[in-house]
């Protein structure tokens, strides 16, 4: 239970968060420069290899290596999964703190089209335009998308706080100090939703990437890039997973949660420790 | 004593993978209606055809009538249809011309039942003669009249029904439910959610023409049942829930043989599968499209790819490859493929060049041998005969050559069009409806890839996948277009070349799919459509037409089916098999019957 | 402009809802309000009991909230409205400015405190570099007796709520303002400070020519402050003039009371006699305490 | 009742802040003391130490706080440290908090947070007698019945200043530590308030501690008077003696400060 | 009066909101690629049945006029919400022609509602409970060990999670039936039973993704309540732990949580389509993925119009009653 006491210490948390999120960009960035060869291209490899010094995470029924798969999964997956929680993360906290804190016919408008998005499911919109766009959406289609159906989720929370917000004192001094509305908001209003705001980004990241690899499982997503949506959806699709081939199956999703950890470990550490900074006089 | 989850004893029932799936309507058994689906043993238990197949020998056989149709004319527009006598239906009513004949105005006249039109666009007039004959008038010559009325493959559209039934109900609202039943088999039970069918046999099989044809079947209780996914298809029968799996990828087979060694595929080794499917595999192209209007092209694409690794790639090699522009089943293989191969090792190209590899399957062979896999065959002959004939050559220099010829570039690895353009492909494959040519297009994908043309596989479900086939929105594709032939007699599958279908791409069309215009092609076939399926130029005919698709080339025809189509013997035996071929392993066909009467039960131990 | 009264209020009357579930009936929390502030700087008080409409009517005058009725003019030209002469923002921040009543929520806790004064200084066109609006910032707080260094890179739980206020009153003299209004800016601080912020107000309206809107409930400041003050209770002004006059003599019963109210050193509240009556004969303790009273009433 | 003695009392764990150096103290039985002082000089952090409540960071030092409580009635005398004073909480000491417009649930109807914690000698009788008696307890401080049923949020600030003072009192015990009740209040309501304290006081027989910077409270109501300076208690004794004779600078300049109607005005200054 | 006001401006936005999705869906599947008659054709052909030419050809004639995908897309978009918004009538099936859409939805719905609605409120009390533990006492083990399980469990991709579920208590310890056997009279013991026992598997993976959820939201809103005042002055006022968590944290951290489940049906509907695919559930879900598949547009347009106007409802509802809930709503 020592372990777990460092928990409580936010440098630690932060740390180790960083140490794990720093070491998945590090492994999706870098690494893929020095793939030996084309991971995607099968027979590159002998098929169905164990684990093993030459592989380290062995090959895939296809003979690619599934190490240097991972890390060129790990990099589209990245990409896509900080993509989509920035945009929709910045969209939503944009528009939420701009409909709460302007009100009237814009709140009412944007407001109006945030239900009306939250209403309509996601999933079956996506397959839909799957079909649309050819059969197989292509990566930036899917982070359009996802951004879209994204936003107004941020947006709806930093509504409700920025109508409060919008009655805080500070807010007129801020006026009063000439600042503009979107300054106002920017610099004076977004601190307070800020901590929010970066859970909110970090859970993004996994709805983009998970909601890929479901598109990707029932073979919607482009099967031909590597991310990690696409490898599980190679795996299952050679049955790996009955196959007791669990290395290949196991990576990207092992990769999928210690990359959450690692962002929820930053995301709260650093909650913990600004709220120590302003508390310390 | 052991009972399933329905209620019925397990040694008593057959369980049998449903074909698609869950059924959302499953208290509508009108298989008349547009959106009915009857594959819960309906279909392959209960209906019968006039005429269905016998698969093993690869020819039609009669089923509800009693010979194969009679021409009374000389340009194919009379029949007389004689019908099989002491049949009766599940409610003890017998089976009569009457019902035959009811059945056909009842088509005609419901014009809100879709199959209306295309039976008034065929058949002209059905007439009774006395209460076991009719006869039969067509719209037009039509030598094969059994096609158009009975199972080639799968099932026909046309089921006689009982006109003491149905002659009191709206055939467009009626929902036949629960249905009487001509063959061995009659409605028991199902799930409301349309999960499972149970069908029981008929205390009067006898009058039933499985009864007739074959004896009396074993399983007293039939359940059709759906298990989902993939995986828990695989689960369910290594746990002995289902006897009997609908098409599996080659994994699943390998994970079920390793789980239950009362598991077989149709070979009990290497390869596993049937190899005798009537549909083959390849990749099609949009031949109005450039630049694949260009036998050129098509041919270097054609000589860049890597059969052998594709092969692998697919299904572990567990294919048999076929040149030429039908299946290469056992029966087809010896009918052309074999007489053909000396014509196919002597076929030149424009330029001379000689692209046939007739040690295709002997390479392959060593290259599995040597990758650990057992029981393939030393004999060079046997070897051919498992794997095809042979193929194509892989060779990226003639193909550079001959894409060069056809006015491509390529300067620094970067391929060009003929109009400058660079040159990338996208293959149009089956999202999660077919895995074989879904897998076929990423290794094709990944043989031009490695050649140093760009190529991506695009997915489509299958209503967006046949709407963009049909309607030529596409450049190259992975299916089997109407590659399907069974019989030697090659008009089915080669009726499809002919220019007439060709529409414009936008527009729908019903064959041709490929848009392929070749007049020599188009008479050869006129020739074809007007013989009938018996006549002795059938295979020359048959052959003459091949070689015109192998010189044009619009389709690269690759491998023939493979169907991993696992038994579970636990509860029953004596399932046809490469070693007990007396039907092939189409369980969802209409023929289904007929290997269900000859199922045993397994010796109690 | 000149010569137009810098403030002028007219009839102006605000309505509120309250109670019920939704919404509620209406009331006017300022209701028929006028008054006027004249060119020459003076400190205008508004003295009340809570709720009596003062913050209400604070805002109407900062444009915070709209006026239901009624016109307020700022330097002869409309403060509300739609017509051409109304003030655009940026010129009614230079002219006019607040001072709220609690300290620890005039200012954001993410942003150290000096960005309030650098920003006002440049946004308001003060300021051309951030050099010049450091010079203007430290000039203000020096004239409340801070200096730009003690409260560089520090945040609002660094400071006192005496210092807070302070800076508050430095950043609204930043622009040079023709008017700050101040709702209750000293009921927070304690009584030392207290005294040092109201003369920093009196020396401000002095030295540099700022009228004052001075709200608050207490008396005494009102009195010691203003050149003029308006009491109001349930939203009306009661009673307004000049503070010896209305103080002195009190016309309305209300004022009286509000006076009596104030915990003046050296007049005892006569209740408290009263409750020490009732208790007397139980308390054990020596008496003394009665005695003092006594004393001090004499 | 209570002794502070001779204690430091100050923040953090790592870097100790020193906030009360060195005070020495002792709240008698039945009396009104009040603390004077500026801004931070350590009045509250006083108070906390006083009432045992460490969970803001709060550390004494050095030096000790007793207290010697008699209960009500059976006359059982509890003697404990400040650490353990948890026990006595909301039994034999109160407070009220400063800064309390927002220590009031939100989701809880007055009514319950004022019997949500009171000891089981106050809980005599059913709900609705008990109801009858906080109903009129209130109505001494000028709040109808109605008060009960309402959110915190229906209530103004005087209002729940009110309830907080009375939620306090209602509990009965023998000591009362209230931190600036009255600020941020206008004086009418205030005096109210503080009128409602004393008599309280003057019925129980207990002791009040009351804060407040405002040198005119003190002078009105308490009986004796202590001055903090920079976490030093720089001059203590009979309220009306400071007044008339104060010591330190500090106190002399707080007193000469105060603005009175009938004095100077700053404008006559001029 | 402002009460109604209140109530009809809702309404309205809900209105507005329910077309608005509505027109979304009805323009979205029909720009798409899938044409239902081809589709139609395709699955005649798939099953290998041979017909000319000339007979292919008409039988896509026949089938146009049935599903009646004639007239401009205006008109057929006028029509549409008319018979929508009028008589709630989607039509039959394209790809159960003539099966009502109706029908096929009203099978599916009690599976889906029974299983999404159980599973999500489980998870939302799991999941508020033990975040609120682990809010409140962070530094216990337990509390650890539960955040830790939840944000291990939550990230894993749904499809994996569902499938080792199904391998391990299927299959290795079979437990549950591999798939679902529903069994037994109506509104008998039997029935209920074997409900319960085929939806367990499904229900416990969602319950076991959402939870995960739930977990750390409702920590982070403990965590930040445990600061507020009011939490304590209850301390302040010795009250014990149970009390202050019951009466003081408890209501004031589940009061958002009630807006965050109304959002979270809308997520229900996705998460059901994987769900029922996987575990061939007979739900809503699966009769979705079959119309898109087969571009059974009436199909689609009811069970997504369903969803739609299910979400819709939900949220508008806990609008409406959310001032009853929360005082502070209520009286601003
Ligand atoms: N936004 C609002 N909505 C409804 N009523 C309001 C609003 N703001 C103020 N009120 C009400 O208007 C009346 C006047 O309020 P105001 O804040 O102006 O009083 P005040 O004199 O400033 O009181 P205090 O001394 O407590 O600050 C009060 O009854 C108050 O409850
Ligand atoms: N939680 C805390 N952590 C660290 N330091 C604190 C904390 N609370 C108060 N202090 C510091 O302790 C000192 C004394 O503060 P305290 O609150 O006791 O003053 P006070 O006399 O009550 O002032 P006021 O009149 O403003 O309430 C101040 O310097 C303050 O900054
Ligand atoms: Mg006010
Ligand atoms: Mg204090």
């Amino acid at each position: 239970m020592r372990i777990l006491k460092l928990f409580e210490n936010a440098p630690f948390r932060l740390y180790l968060g960083l140490f794990l999120v720093a070491l998945f960009v590090l492994v999706g960035a870098i690494l893929p420069w020095f793939a030996p060869a084309d991971p995607l291209v099968w027979y590159t490899t002998p098929r169905n290899q164990d684990p093993s010094w030459t592989y380290p995470l062995g090959t895939t029924s296809l003979g690619q290596d599934v190490f240097w798969l991972l890390t060129w999964a790990l990099r589209n997956s990245l990409i896509l999964g900080l993509l989509v929680a920035f945009f929709s993360t910045l969209i939503g906290v944009f528009l939420g703190l701009a409909a709460g804190y302007a009100g009237g016919w814009l709140d009412r408008v944007l407001s109006f089209l945030m239900d009306a998005l939250l209403c309509i499911p996601s999933l079956p919109i996506l397959i839909l335009m799957a079909a649309l766009f050819g059969g197989q959406l292509a990566l930036p289609i899917v982070g359009v998308a996802l951004v879209l159906f994204n936003w107004p989720y941020p947006a709806r929370q930093v509504r409700a706080v920025a109508l409060t917000m919008r009655e805080r004192e500070f807010v007129n001094v801020a006026w009063f100090s000439g600042e503009s509305s979107v300054r106002i908001l920017v610099r004076h209003i977004f601190p307070y939703i800020a901590g929010w705001s970066a859970a909110n980004f970090i859970n993004t990241v996994l709805v983009g990437i998970s909601t890929e690899s479901a598109l990707a499982v029932i073979g919607l997503s482009s099967a031909q890039q590597a991310t990690l949506g696409t490898m599980i959806y190679w795996a299952i699709n050679y049955q790996a997973l009955l196959a007791e081939r669990y290395v290949w199956v196991g990576a990207p999703v092992l990769a999928i949660v210690l990359m959450f950890i690692g962002l929820f470990l930053v995301s709260s550490g650093l909650s913990m420790r600004s709220a120590a900074r302003r508390m310390s006089v | 004593q052991e009972m399933t989850d329905v209620g019925t004893p397990r040694a008593e029932t057959l369980i049998v993978d449903m074909l698609n799936a869950r059924v959302g309507n499953p208290t509508n058994m009108n298989m008349y209606q547009q959106g009915v689906t009857v594959n819960h043993g309906m279909h392959q238990l209960a209906l019968s055809q006039l005429y269905d197949i016998d698969t093993a020998a690869g020819t039609q056989i009669p089923g509800l009538a009693a010979e194969m149709p009679e021409a009374l004319n000389e340009d194919f527009t009379r029949f007389r249809v004689p019908l099989r006598e002491g049949l009766t239906w599940s409610d003890g009513e017998p089976f009569t011309a009457d019902d035959v004949v009811f059945t056909a105005e009842m088509i005609r006249d419901t014009p809100a039942l879709a199959y209306s039109a295309a039976f008034i666009d065929a058949i002209a007039s059905v007439t009774k003669v006395d209460d076991h004959t009719v006869e039969i008038e067509t719209t037009r010559p039509t030598p094969r009249l059994s096609i158009v009325l009975g199972s080639v493959i799968y099932g026909n559209a046309f089921h006689v029904v009982p006109k003491h039934i149905w002659e009191n109900e709206d055939p467009a609202t009626f929902a036949n439910f629960p249905p009487v039943t001509i063959s061995a088999y009659k409605y028991m039970d199902h799930d409301p959610n349309g999960t499972w069918f149970l069908w029981e046999k008929r205390e009067d099989w006898q009058n039933t023409e499985v009864g007739q044809m074959i004896g009396e079947p074993k399983p007293q209780y039939v359940l059709f049942r759906s298990y989902g996914t993939e995986e828990r298809r695989v689960l369910a029968m290594a746990s002995n829930d289902i006897d009997i799996l609908t098409d599996i990828s080659p994994e699943s087979l390998d994970i079920l043989r390793n789980q239950n060694d009362k598991v077989r595929g149709w070979f009990t080794d290497f390869p596993y599968a049937n190899l005798d499917d009537p549909c083959e595999r390849g990749i099609h192209f949009n031949t109005s499209i450039a630049p694949y209007d260009d036998p050129q092209t098509r041919w270097g694409l054609a000589l860049a790819i890597n059969a052998q690794r594709a092969s692998i790639a697919t299904f572990s090699g567990m294919m048999r490859a076929s040149p030429l522009a039908i299946p290469p089943t056992s029966v087809l293989m010896d009918t052309y493929h074999q007489p053909m191969s000396q014509w196919l090792a002597e076929f030149t190209l424009e330029d001379g060049y000689k692209p046939f590899d007739p040690d295709y399957a002997i390479r392959l062979g060593e290259q599995l041998r040597s990758e650990g896999v057992e029981g393939i065959p030393e004999d060079p002959e046997a070897l051919r005969e498992l794997l095809g004939v042979g193929w194509w050559k892989h060779d990226p220099e003639q193909a550079t050559k001959l894409l060069q010829d056809a006015g491509f570039t390529n300067d620094g690895g970067q391929w060009k069009k003929p109009d400058g353009t660079p040159f990338t492909i996208t293959i149009l494959a089956p999202a999660d409806f077919e895995v074989q040519s879904q897998r076929l297009a990423f290794a094709v994908a990944n043989e031009w890839t490695q050649f140093g043309i760009p190529t991506n596989v695009q997915q489509m479900q299958a209503g967006a996948f046949f709407t963009a086939e049909n309607t030529g929105n596409y450049e190259v594709g992975s299916y089997w277009g109407s590659s399907c032939a069974i019989t030697p007699d090659l008009f089915v599958r080669m009726e499809a070349w002919h220019k007439d279908y060709v529409r414009e791409n936008g527009t729908p069309a019903s064959h041709n799919q490929g848009r392929y215009v070749d007049e020599e092609l188009s008479a050869l076939i006129d020739e074809l459509r007007a013989i009938p399926a018996d006549d002795e130029r059938i295979v020359p005919l048959g052959t003459d037409i091949l070689k015109e698709l192998v010189e044009g080339l619009p389709v690269i025809e690759m491998f023939g089916t493979s169907k991993f189509v696992p038994v579970n013997e636990t509860y029953w035996t004596n399932y046809p098999s490469a070693d007990n071929y007396y039907e092939g392993p189409w369980w969802w066909w209409s023929n289904f019957k007929f290997i269900n009467a000859q199922l045993e039960p397994a010796a109690a131990d | 402009m000149s010569g137009a009264p810098i403030l002028e209020v007219e009839r102006i009357g605000r309505i509120y809802r309250r109670g019920g579930i939704f919404g509620g009936k209406p009331f006017y929390a300022v209701d028929d309000v006028s008054f006027t502030l004249p060119e020459t700087p003076k400190v205008f008080s508004i003295v009340g009991e809570s709720g009596s409409g003062k913050t209400t009517l604070a805002r109407m005058v900062l444009r915070l909230v709209e006026p239901t009725d009624g016109t307020i003019r700022l330097m002869g030209r409309p403060l509300t409205g739609t017509s051409k002469e109304r003030i655009d923002n940026l010129e009614f921040r230079r002219l006019v400015q607040p001072i709220f009543q609690n300290p620890f929520e005039a200012f954001s806790a993410y942003l150290p405190i000096g960005t309030y004064l650098i920003r006002t200084a440049l946004n308001l066109k003060i300021a051309r570099s951030e050099a010049e609006a450091v010079e203007a910032a430290d000039a203000a707080l020096r004239s409340v007796g801070l200096s730009y260094e003690r409260i560089r890179g520090k945040y609002i739980r660094q400071f006192s709520g005496g210092e807070l206020q302070r800076i508050s009153v430095a950043r609204a003299l930043i622009p040079n303002p023709k008017l700050i209004v101040a709702d209750e800016p000293v009921s927070m601080v304690d009584a030392s400070l207290r005294m040092s912020i109201v003369n920093l107000f009196r020396q401000i309206v002095e030295e540099k020519g700022v009228s004052f809107i001075y709200i608050t409930h207490d008396l005494s400041t009102a009195y010691y402050l203003s050149d003029h003050v308006a009491i109001m209770n349930a939203g009306r002004v009661v009673e307004q003039g000049a503070p010896g006059d209305i103080l002195a003599y009190p016309s309305e019963a209300y004022t009286r009371e509000l006076m009596a109210a104030i915990p003046t050193i050296g007049a005892r509240w006569t209740e408290l006699d009263e409750i020490d009556r009732h208790y007397a004969h139980e308390r054990t303790r020596d008496g003394k305490s009665a005695d003092k009273h006594h004393q001090e009433h004499s | 009742m209570i002794k502070v003695d001779n204690v430091t009392v100050g923040y953090g764990t790592t870097a100790f802040v020193k906030a009360v150096d060195r005070v020495n103290l002792t709240i008698n039985d039945n009396e009104i003391l009040g603390i004077a002082g500026e801004s931070g000089s350590g009045k509250s952090t006083l108070m906390r130490a006083i009432y045992g409540d460490f969970s803001t960071g709060l550390r004494i030092a050095s030096g000790t706080i007793t207290g010697r409580f008699a209960r009500n009635g059976t006359g059982a005398v509890t003697e404990a440290e400040s650490h353990d004073f948890g026990q006595l909480w909301w039994d034999q000491i109160s407070y009220i908090p400063q800064g309390s417009m927002s220590v009031l649930n939100p989701l809880m109807k007055v009514e319950k947070q004022v019997v949500d914690g009171l000891p089981k000698r106050e809980r005599q009788g059913n709900r609705a007698e008990l109801r009858r008696r906080i109903a009129t307890f209130l109505e001494g401080f000028g709040l109808e019945e109605s008060v009960l049923d309402a959110f915190p949020h229906q209530l103004s600030g005087g209002m729940r200043q009110r309830v907080l003072v009375a939620i306090a009192a209602f509990v009965n015990p023998r000591l009362i530590l209230a931190d600036e009740p009255t600020t941020a209040l206008d004086v009418v309501v205030q005096k109210k308030i503080l009128l409602m304290m004393v008599e309280i006081q003057r019925r129980q027989r207990n002791s009040l501690v009351l804060v407040s910077h405002d040198l005119g409270v003190h002078y009105q109501i308490t009986d004796r008077l202590v001055v903090m300076y920079q976490g030093k208690i720089v001059e203590a004794g009979p309220t009306a003696g400071i007044f008339a004779n104060p010591q330190h600078e500090y106190t002399q300049t707080l007193i000469a400060s105060l603005p009175r109607i009938d004095g100077t005005r700053a404008e006559a200054r001029r | 009066m402002r009460l109604l006001r209140y109530i009809a401006g809702r309404l309205v936005v809900y209105a507005l909101v329910v077309v608005f999705g509505l027109t979304v869906l009805f323009f979205v599947p029909r720009l798409g690629p899938t044409d239902p008659i081809e589709a139609m054709l395709a699955k005649v052909a798939s099953q290998g049945a041979y017909m000319d030419a000339s007979q292919v050809d008409a039988l896509r004639q026949s089938l146009a006029d049935t599903f009646g995908l004639s007239g401009s897309l205006l008109e057929q978009y006028w029509a549409f919400i008319k018979r929508i918004l009028l008589t709630g009538d989607f039509g039959p099936s394209l790809s159960m022609y003539p099966t009502p859409v109706m029908e096929l939805i009203m099978n599916a719905l009690p599976w889906t509602f029974g299983l999404l609605l159980t599973s999500t409120l489980i998870a939302w009390v799991l999941g508020n409970f033990v975040g609120l533990l682990s809010g409140w006492k962070p530094e216990s083990s337990s509390s650890r060990v539960m955040e830790g399980v939840a944000i291990c469990l939550y990230p894993i991709p749904y499809y994996i999670l569902a499938l080792v579920l199904s391998i391990l208590f299927s299959y290795i310890w079979q437990i549950f039936p591999l798939t679902t056997t529903i069994r037994g009279a109506p509104w008998s013991w039997n029935l209920v039973t074997s409900i319960l026992w085929n939806s367990f598997l499904p229900g416990a993976s969602i319950v076991i993704v959402v939870f995960g959820w739930w977990v750390i939201s409702v920590k982070a809103q403990t965590t930040a309540l445990k600061e507020e005042e009011f939490v304590r002055y209850a301390r302040l006022k010795g009250l014990g732990d149970g009390r202050i968590l019951a009466r003081y944290v408890l209501p004031n951290a589940i009061l958002p949580q009630i807006t965050f489940l109304a959002l979270q049906i809308g997520l229900m509907f996705n998460g059901s389509l994987i769900t029922e695919i996987l575990f061939d559930y007979p739900g809503l879900g699966l009769l979705i993925y079959t119309a898109v598949l087969q571009g059974d547009f009436n199909l689609l347009m009811g069970t997504i119009s369903l969803s739609v106007i299910a979400v819709a409802t939900a949220t508008m509802v806990i609008d409406l009653i959310y001032p009853l809930i929360d005082p502070r709503i209520r009286h601003r």
